[in-house]
C-alpha cells in the first residue's frame, strides 16, 4: 500500500508523522478545552438561574 | 525633563543604583566566551566582532527592567502620568539616561574588551562607530518592551523574550559593520542602516511606549 | 471646584461603586469613610484619573489633580531635599521655603529618604502636596503611620495652606483627622452585581 | 445593522455555532483528499526524489504561519481602533495555531533540508526570519499569559504586534542583506515552485484549502472558548463576594 | 521544606512568576549567536559547545534575584528565618525549586537548540549529560549569590558580577565535555570534576547561604 | 513570658534607644507608643532577633516569637487559603477552621491575595498569627488600613484566642487598640550622643 519512498523513507515519513501529530494534538487540545469550558459555563450558568 | 534625567542619572550613580553594573557584565561575558569556546586566536577573532555585539546587546538588556519598574513600584510613574510632563517625553528622557548609563560606557569600554578577544585592527574604529549608534536604539527598543512588562513583578525574563527579537536587525547591522571594518570591506549601508533604525525608533518608539504605559498604569 | 456625577468605577474590571455623586467647593473637604473593601481607593483612582470611568463624569479644573496613597514615589536613595526638589522641578513650580518646617523634616533635609523611619517617610510624602501646587487633592488614607503630633501637622498643614489659599481635597480615611469636614459613607453606593458597564458587561 | 454588531460577542456565538463543524468537517475533507493524493498518487521528482512529497505540508504550513500573524495584526488594530473585545479574543486565539504552523514549517523544512542541502539547519533568509517569527509568536503568547487582566494584556499584546510586525519586516530585510554578504546563497533556492508540474500543483492547492480551512476552523472554536472563559470569570466575578467556588 | 518546595513551584507557574522564560532566554541567546557571529556552519558547529555552555549558564544567571529576593520583599524571608525551618534548608530547597524550573528544561531543550548551531552529531549525548550534571551546581552557586545580595534593590546585575567568577570552574569542565564528546575524545575526566563541582556546592553552599541571609536579614 | 533588661539598640549603626526594660507575663499585653521616629520598629525586631541588640538582653521561651510588620509575607499569586496553609504548613501546625471566620475572610478565601483591598491583604497578614501557633508576638503597627470593624476584629482574637491561650505581644500603634493593657512610652529611653554600643564606636 505504503509507496515506494525509496532512500528518502526516513525524512518523509517523519516529516508526515510529525506535522500529523502536531495537527491532531493542536485540535484534540482545542476540543477538549472547549468542551470543558463549555461545560463548566453551564454549571456555572444553571447555578445562576437555578 | 531636564529634571527627570538628573534625577534618573543620579539615582544611577547613588548605592545600588546599577551605574557600571552593565559594563561589568559586558567585560564577564567576554571574558566568558574564551572559557567557553576555547583560547585559539584564530578562532576567536573570526567570531570577535559578533559576540562583541552580541555582548553588548545582553548587557543592555540587563539593565532593561529598572527604566520604570522602581519607579512603577513607588508610585512616582503614577505621579509623572499625572504631572505637566507628557508621557512621550517621560519615556524618552528615560530611555535617554538608560543609554547614558549602559550604552555610553558600553562603548567606551568595547575597543579594549576587543583586544581580549583578539579583534582585528581595522575594525577598532567601526566598532567604536557601530556601537555609539546602535546602543542608543537598545536603550529605546527597551524602553518600549520595559513599557510593556512594567506591571508584571519581575518580568525580567519576559522582557528579555519580548525584546530580544525586536533586536535583531540592529544586532545584524551592528556586527555587520564591524565585520566589514575587520576586512576592510565598505560599511556604509551598514551603518546607514543602522542610523535609520535609531533615527527611526527614537521618532516613534516613545509613543507606543507611553501608550503602553498608560494602559499598565490604569 | 470638583464635581462628581454618577459615577460608576470598577477594580479588576468588577463594578464595586455606582452612582457616586456630590460636589466639593473651592476650600472644601470631603472625607470618605466606608469599612475596607468598599472602594475608596478605586473611587479616588477614578477621581484622580489613574483608571477610567464605567460611568458618570469627574470634573475639575484641568491639571489641578494630584493623587497620593501608600505609594508616594518616595526615593530612598534620594536625600529628603533632593526628592522634594525633583517633585517641584517637574511641576514648574518653587519649592516653597517653609514646607520643610510645616511637616517638621527641618532636621532630616540631608538624611536619604530610604533611612527615614515609617511615620517620617510618610510626612515626606505629605510635603510633596504642598510642593508641587496643585489644587485638587485626591488622598488615600494620608496619616498611616503618622502620631498624634503629625496628624496635627497635616491637619493644619490642609486647613491653613490648602484650603485657604482655594484648594480642596478629598480624602479616604478610617481615622480622625481633627477637620471639621463633611463625611460620605461610600457603603449605600456598592454596586450590586446588576450594575452595567464593567469592561466584561459584553459577556454577560 | 452595521457588519461590526457581528461582533457582540452574544451573536458572534450565535451565527458561528453551526459554522464550526461545517468547517472542521471541510476542512478534515481537503486534507485527506490533498494529502493522500500527494502522498500515494503523485510520482517522485526526478531530482528530489519522494521527498517532493513533503510539500503538502510544508508549504501550506509555511503559508498558513504567516497568515496568522497577519490575521493577528488586522485583529490587533481592530481591537485598538474600536474595542470590539471578539476580535482582540481572536488574536489570541490565533497565536497558537501559528506557533504549530510555525513550528511544522520548521519541522518538514528541516527534514526535507537534510537530504537536499545535506544540514538539518542553515542561516539562509527564509529559514532565519521564519525563526524570528517564531519568537514573535512566543513572546505575544508569553505577554497575554503574564497579564492578568484580560482588557490590559489586550491592549498590550496588541501593541505588541504592531510594534513586532514593523520589526519583523525590518529583519526580514536585515536578514537578506546579511546573507548577500557573506553566503554563496546558491544551494538555498527555494524556486522550484514556479516549476512544479500541474501533478504536483493540484493536490497542493487541495492541501493549501485545507489548511486555510483548519486554521479557520480552530480560529472560531478557539475564540469561542475565550468567550466562554471571559462569560465565566465575569459571571463569577458578579456572584463576589457572596459566594465564590470552582 | 516540602511545603515550601511545592509553593515556590506554584509560585513559578502562577502568571508572572517566569516559569519557561530561563528556557526562551536560553533559545534566543542561541538563535541571537549566529545573527552577530554570521551563518557559516563550519565556525558555528566550532564554537557551538561552548557557546551553548554559555547560554545554559546565562540563562540560570538572568533567574538568580528571583530565588530570595521577592521573598525578601514581601517579608516572607523574615518570616521564614523566624520559622522551624533551619534557614540551610530553605536554601537549599529554594536551589532546588530554581533547578526544577530553570535548569531542568534548559537541559532537556538544549539538544533541540544544537541543530541550530550545527552541534557535531556524537555531542548530543554528552551535552545532555554535562547538563544534567552542571546545571544544579549553577542554581546552588547562584542561589549562595542571591543571598549575598537579597538586601540590596535590583542587585540583579552586581549578582551576575558575584556570581560569574564562581560559574567558571562549572562552564569550563562543562563545555569540556561537549567538546570532547564532539571530537570522540574520552570525557571521564571532565564530567567527574563537573560531579565534584556539583556534589560539592550542595553539601557545603547551603551553609554559606544560610549564613548570608542571616546577616542581610538583620 | 518577655523579660528585657537594658536593652540598646541600633539602626543603620546609630545607636536609638537604650537602656529599655519591661517584663511581660503570660497572657499579657505590652503597648510601645511614642512619636514618629523615636525606635518602635527598631526596638521590635530587636527583640524578634532579627537584629542584634547593642547591649542588654531579651529573654523568651525559644522558638516561640514571631514577627509581623507592613511586609506580612502575603504572596500576591497565591490564594488566601493558600497564603495560610503554607504558613501552618512551614511551622508544622494544623489551620484552625474558624481562623478566616475569626478574621472575616470567608467569602474572599478563594481569591488571590493580590486582588485584596488595603484592608483585606492586612487582615490576612494578621490572620498568618493565628495560624502559625506562636506565643509571643511582636507587632509593628497592625490596624494599619483596618476599619473600626477589623479593628474590633483583631482586638477580639488578641484577647480571646491569643491572650486567653497563655500568649503575649509586644504591640508598636498610634491608635487606641480597645485593649486594656500597660503601655509604654519610648521616648524617655532615646539614645543620646554618649550611648555605648555602636557599630563604629572603635572610631570613636
Ligand atoms: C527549516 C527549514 C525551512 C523553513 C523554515 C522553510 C520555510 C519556508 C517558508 C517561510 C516558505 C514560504 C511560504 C510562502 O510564503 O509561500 C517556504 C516555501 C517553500 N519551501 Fe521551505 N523552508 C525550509 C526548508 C525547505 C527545504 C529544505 C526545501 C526543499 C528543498 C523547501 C522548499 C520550499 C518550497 C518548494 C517552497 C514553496 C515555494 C515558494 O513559495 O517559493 N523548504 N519555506
Ligand atoms: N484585581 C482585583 N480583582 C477583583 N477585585 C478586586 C481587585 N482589586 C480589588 N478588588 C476588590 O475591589 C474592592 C474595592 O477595593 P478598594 O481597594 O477600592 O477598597 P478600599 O475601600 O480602598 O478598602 P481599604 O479600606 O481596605 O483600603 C475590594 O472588595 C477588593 O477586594
Ligand atoms: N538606615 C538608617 N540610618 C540612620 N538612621 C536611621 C536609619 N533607619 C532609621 N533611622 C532612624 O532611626 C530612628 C528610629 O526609626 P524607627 O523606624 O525605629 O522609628 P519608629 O518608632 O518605628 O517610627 P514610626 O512611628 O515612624 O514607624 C528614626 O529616627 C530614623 O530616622
Ligand atoms: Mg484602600
Ligand atoms: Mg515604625
Amino acid at each position: 500500500m505504503i509507496p515506494d519512498l525509496g532512500k528518502y523513507a526516513g525524512p518523509v515519513l517523519s516529516a508526515y508523522g510529525v506535522a500529523i501529530v502536531l495537527l491532531v494534538g493542536l485540535v484534540v487540545v482545542s476540543i477538549w478545552r472547549a468542551r470543558k469550558v463549555k461545560a463548566a459555563l453551564e454549571w456555572i450558568e444553571g447555578k445562576r438561574n437555578g | 525633563m531636564i529634571a527627570l534625567l538628573i534625577r534618573d542619572l543620579r539615582l544611577a550613580v547613588r548605592a545600588g543604583g546599577g551605574f557600571g553594573l552593565g559594563l561589568a557584565f559586558f567585560l564577564i561575558v567576554i571574558v566568558l566566551v574564551p572559557f567557553g569556546v576555547g583560547p585559539e586566536a584564530a578562532v576567536l577573532t573570526r567570531i570577535a566582532p559578533g559576540i562583541l555585539w552580541v555582548a553588548a546587546l545582553l548587557a543592555a538588556l540587563l539593565s532593561l527592567d529598572r527604566i520604570f519598574a522602581l519607579d512603577f513600584e513607588d508610585g512616582s510613574l503614577a505621579l509623572l502620568a499625572t504631572s505637566p510632563l507628557p508621557l512621550e517625553g517621560v519615556a524618552l528622557v528615560k530611555a535617554l539616561a538608560h543609554w547614558i548609563t549602559t550604552g555610553l560606557p558600553l562603548t567606551l569600554a568595547a575597543p579594549v574588551l576587543g583586544f581580549l578577544l583578539n579583534l582585528d585592527g581595522p575594525a577598532y574604529p567601526w566598532l567604536l562607530a557601530s556601537l555609539a549608534l546602535g546602543t542608543p536604539a537598545l536603550s529605546m527598543i527597551g524602553a518600549f518592551g520595559a513599557a510593556l512588562t512594567v506591571g508584571l513583578r519581575r518580568g525580567g525574563l519576559l522582557l528579555s523574550l519580548l525584546v530580544l527579537p525586536l533586536y535583531v536587525p540592529t544586532l545584524i547591522f551592528g556586527a555587520e559593520v564591524v565585520r566589514r571594518g575587520a576586512e576592510g570591506m565598505p560599511v556604509t549601508t551598514p551603518l546607514l542602516m543602522l542610523a535609520g533604525i535609531t533615527v527611526g525608533g527614537f521618532a516613534l518608539l516613545p509613543f507606543a511606549a507611553a501608550a503602553a504605559l498608560r494602559v499598565n498604569l490604569r | 471646584m470638583l464635581t462628581v456625577t454618577d459615577l460608576a468605577c470598577a477594580r479588576g474590571g468588577v463594578p464595586v461603586l455606582s452612582g457616586v455623586s456630590f460636589a466639593v467647593p473651592a476650600g472644601g473637604v470631603l472625607i470618605l469613610r466606608g469599612p475596607n473593601g468598599v472602594g475608596k481607593t478605586t473611587l479616588l483612582r477614578t477621581l484622580a484619573g489613574l483608571q477610567p470611568a464605567l460611568s458618570g463624569t469627574v470634573d475639575f479644573p484641568e491639571d489641578q489633580g494630584a493623587y497620593a496613597s501608600h505609594a508616594d514615589g518616595v526615593k530612598a536613595t534620594l536625600t529628603v531635599t533632593e526628592n522634594l526638589t525633583f517633585w517641584a522641578q517637574v511641576h514648574g513650580s518653587r519649592m516653597p521655603d517653609d514646607i520643610l518646617a510645616t511637616f517638621d523634616l527641618e532636621t532630616l533635609r540631608d538624611r536619604m529618604a530610604g533611612t527615614l523611619s515609617a511615620g517620617q517617610k510618610r510626612r515626606l510624602g505629605l510635603a510633596r502636596l504642598g510642593v508641587i501646587g496643585r489644587k485638587v487633592l485626591f488622598l488615600d488614607e494620608p496619616t498611616v503611620s503618622l502620631d498624634a503630633f503629625s496628624v496635627r501637622l497635616f491637619a493644619d498643614f490642609l486647613r491653613d495652606r490648602h484650603l485657604a489659599q482655594g484648594g480642596l481635597a478629598v480624602i479616604a480615611t478610617h481615622i480622625d483627622l481633627g477637620i471639621d469636614a463633611p463625611e460620605l459613607d461610600l457603603t449605600p453606593f456598592k454596586a450590586g452585581p446588576q450594575t452595567t458597564g464593567g469592561s466584561d458587561e459584553a459577556f454577560l | 445593522m452595521s457588519i461590526w454588531e457581528y461582533a457582540n460577542p452574544k451573536k458572534f456565538m450565535g451565527w458561528t455555532a453551526p459554522l464550526v463543524p461545517w468547517l472542521f468537517g471541510l476542512a478534515g475533507a481537503c486534507l485527506i483528499v490533498g494529502l493522500v493524493w500527494g502522498f500515494f498518487l503523485t510520482p517522485d521528482d526526478y531530482k528530489q526524489g519522494s521527498t517532493v512529497k513533503i510539500i503538502y505540508l510544508h508549504v501550506p504550513s509555511a503559508l498558513m504561519a504567516i497568515n496568522a500573524w497577519f490575521m493577528m495584526l488586522i485583529a490587533s488594530l481592530i481591537w485598538l481602533v474600536r474595542r470590539h473585545h471578539v476580535s482582540a479574543l481572536a488574536a489570541k486565539a490565533a497565536a497558537p495555531v501559528g506557533v504549530v504552523m510555525t513550528l511544522i514549517a520548521l519541522f518538514t523544512g528541516a527534514v526535507w533540508g537534510q537530504p537536499m542541502w545535506g544540514t538539518w539547519w542553515a542561516w539562509d533568509p527564509r529559514l532565519t526570519s521564519f525563526l524570528i517569527l517564531f519568537l514573535f509568536y512566543l513572546g505575544y503568547i508569553a505577554l497575554w499569559a503574564a497579564i492578568e487582566d484580560p482588557d490590559t494584556a489586550a491592549d498590550l499584546t496588541s501593541v505588541l504586534c504592531i510594534v513586532g510586525s514593523v520589526f519583523a519586516v525590518l529583519s526580514r530585510y536585515a536578514v537578506n542583506f546579511w546573507n548577500q554578504g557573506l553566503h554563496q546563497g546558491a544551494s538555498l533556492s527555494m524556486d522550484k515552485a514556479d516549476h512544479v508540474a500541474n501533478v504536483f500543483y493540484i493536490p497542493l492547492l487541495v492541501c493549501i484549502a485545507g489548511f486555510v480551512l483548519l486554521f479557520i476552523a480552530l480560529v472560531l472554536l478557539r475564540t469561542r472558548t475565550e468567550i466562554r472563559v471571559r462569560r465565566m470569570s465575569a459571571l463569577i466575578a458578579r456572584t463576589r463576594p457572596t459566594e465564590v467556588t470552582t
